[in-house]
């Protein structure tokens, strides 16, 4: 049986190592945060300016001023730090956070990703953070549907849509399977309610199974 | 050093690089632009994250047609319609800036770079006409400075030099804007005597700021 | 995260380069030097603004013999007798640095950013060699950043976390250093529980922060 | 009669508009702030890092961790601020600074200085932030004596010390005139105790003579 959003956000925390200094997209990445242990010290980082976010903010505690990369209102954690957008990028480009976790419409083999643009024509180009997420993190997962809703994969031997950076990917979490990526290619990892060769065959490329499938 | 909102805007002329902090409405100097619209100055370049939403602020200063230029990495929103529709009209211009580049850029105007070598865009269709360079093994993308000829922006304390404190998130662009413009007006919450802010703490130096309105 | 000042500098290992923070003593590392010399890691490389006073901190360091090179802005001092011996003797390389492309290149190098235009330096033999360009009719040179494999600054409160304040001028460095090593060693006077400072206030974050001395 | 070093610092200090912000140079140029008047806005900037800098501190004012570029300890006035030194040199360099006032080994006509090194064969280089200072500010004074100690002029056609910066002096304030250097060569702004053509005769080289001499 695949992955429901929630199954596939309670993995995706589980592969982040503790204390952690780890930046969530925009979407269903943000769910991630509700199955990480309060006790794992991961950190989290919003890139319009802090260190330490908290939990959706509810009530009394929305504060116009203290919002997420969504601009959705938040908390502070005890820990926190405020800091200006050019300190907050030099801090994700610089290479200090352990995990940057983005959603994507496509993935290659080799780790490019592909979540900016669909190169549609008349769509009106907008690219905020994710760039330098993609090029700025240790560690790019990625958490998507393998399947679009045509049916193709997302999981693809070369990006058709515009990229948003190159080789920068190493982890993909999809609903029914998880794949590792990069200079070696696409690597099944786990699989879940599908078995490795219907994955290779649906996916349509090749695909490593690891030692432990 | 303390004006109203109108007489501050006055500083901005047709045709200027206007750059306008603010996160969505985090930061966003919304009583600056309302001045702005007010003051009438046109055949602007706006420099923003965003290129406005709803019907007020940027959107309402895009509406009335002052805008020929946004420069910002984020203008397609879910009540960006304003800026959509002049755009899909070819009424108004955009470059769009990854978020990292945009404040790194203007960070660069401030600090006196003339241009810098940006690990961001490399391989995307947003590397097209910049010089590129291999340093150390890793590709980057040439960037130059984003000047602004008046920023706006919103703090929450001031002393009266202008030295500067933000809050939480609001913070965002407002430093490095600061840094950026010939001239910088910041509006904010509150204006203290100076020796009532903590040397420690400021985030924006007074050299930074020359107008302040209390709003 | 909290850890002896022995302990801590075991992180440094022979041919390392490693920042040094402070300006003449304020925000000089003095218990953390002490920590390396004892430690006895060698062939260093070191970068600070300057090359050691007396016969204490990194003027001992170098008598004992453990540094290679030394990167610096101004070397020569009243009482930097044991640098002048050693390169007056041919037995250290030194590579002068402009004040403010130290600093910048250190950001550099924690920002991720590749090499610079900077406008230091222009027409002087410090240029010699180096890249230059004209842009808008001004003429630079190319800068490239400074890393570290590790850090040694002075802050002046810590929490668990490792987020830190600085106090007065001794800032100086010390922000810019913890960004640009792999491992950045502070020593702090007090060290208290998360969540007992300002978010507003922190200059450096923890995530820069690997190991913290308590002197 | 020539001017004493108090005397050339209280008339830079006269040159400094009121509310500028001032980098005071190492050495002699400190003495320019027992000049400036208390009520005239001038904010000083010390480039370790701080705005709002007061006169040298004395007794239990001394704070180690509170001294200016040149390491002596100074006292912190209301409506200063602290910064690291990147954000220090940025602001220096990104030509932020009204008046920077530097020493001079040699100004040329044209402007340009050089004051950090006498290029000796066995001397330790070593710059600071001379470099930064002089390419930094709106404007660099230079305060220095006119000759000398051998009695060669300081003011000169060519700098053959090695230079700290090109062009980026505007005004040279000495013990027996002020000129304005540039583009357009040297010009007397004012003498003291000394003719225009004698000043002529001793630098040995074209002075424009202002028309307010």
């Amino acid at each position: 049986m695949s992955l429901s959003r929630e199954q596939m956000a309670e993995i995706v925390a589980r592969d982040i190592p503790e204390g952690a200094y780890v930046n969530l997209g925009i979407g269903q990445p943000t769910m991630v945060a509700d199955y990480l242990r309060p006790d794992s010290g991961v950190v989290l980082h919003t890139e319009n300016g802090m260190l330490g976010m908290g939990r959706p903010a509810t009530g009394d505690e929305i504060d116009p001023d203290l919002t997420n990369a969504g601009k959705q209102p938040v908390t502070e954690l005890p820990g926190a730090a405020y800091f200006h957008h050019a300190d907050s990028f030099a801090m994700m480009r610089g290479g200090h956070l352990d995990v940057c976790i983005m959603g994507a419409f496509q993935v290659s083999a080799r780790g490019d990703l592909a979540n900016w643009s669909t190169g549609a024509p008349d769509a009106i180009p907008a690219v905020g953070g994710a760039m330098d997420l993609a090029i700025g993190a240790k560690q790019v997962f990625v958490m998507m549907s393998l399947f679009a809703k045509d049916g193709r994969p997302k999981l693809v031997p070369e990006c058709t849509y515009p990229l948003t950076g190159r080789g920068c990917v190493s982890r993909v979490y999809t609903d029914v399977a998880t794949f590792s990526v990069g200079p070696d290619g696409a690597r099944i990892i786990e699989t879940f309610g599908i078995t490795a060769d219907e994955l290779i065959n649906r996916v349509g490329m090749p695909l490593v199974s690891s030692p432990f499938d | 050093m303390i004006f109203s909102a109108e007489e501050a805007v006055s500083a901005v002329r047709d045709g200027d690089t206007v750059l306008v902090g603010g996160f969505g409405m985090a930061g966003m100097p919304v009583e600056l632009i309302d001045a702005l619209i007010e003051h009438g100055a046109g055949d602007l370049t706006i420099v923003s994250n965003n290129a406005g939403n709803g019907d007020t602020g940027l959107a309402a200063l895009l509406a009335a047609g002052r805008v020929r230029k946004v420069v910002c990495s984020f203008p397609r929103q879910t009540d960006s319609w304003v800026f959509d529709g002049l755009y899909r009209a070819g009424q108004i211009e955009l470059e769009v800036v990854p978020q990292g580049n945009l404040a790194e850029r203007l960070r660069a105007a401030g600090a006196g770079i003339g241009a810098f070598f940006s690990p961001t865009g490399v391989g995307t269709p947003l590397a097209e006409g910049k010089e590129s360079r291999v340093i150390d093994g890793r590709e980057y993308l040439l960037e130059y400075p984003i000047r602004g000829d008046v920023a706006l922006i919103r703090a929450h304390v001031a002393d009266r030099m202008g030295n500067l404190v933000y809050r939480k998130t609001a913070r965002n662009f407002g430093p490095v804007m600061a840094t950026a413009a010939a001239v910088t007006i910041a509006q904010v919450a509150r204006i203290v005597d100076v020796g009532q802010l903590d040397p420690e703490v400021i985030v924006t130096p007074a050299i930074y700021v020359n107008r302040l309105v209390q709003v």
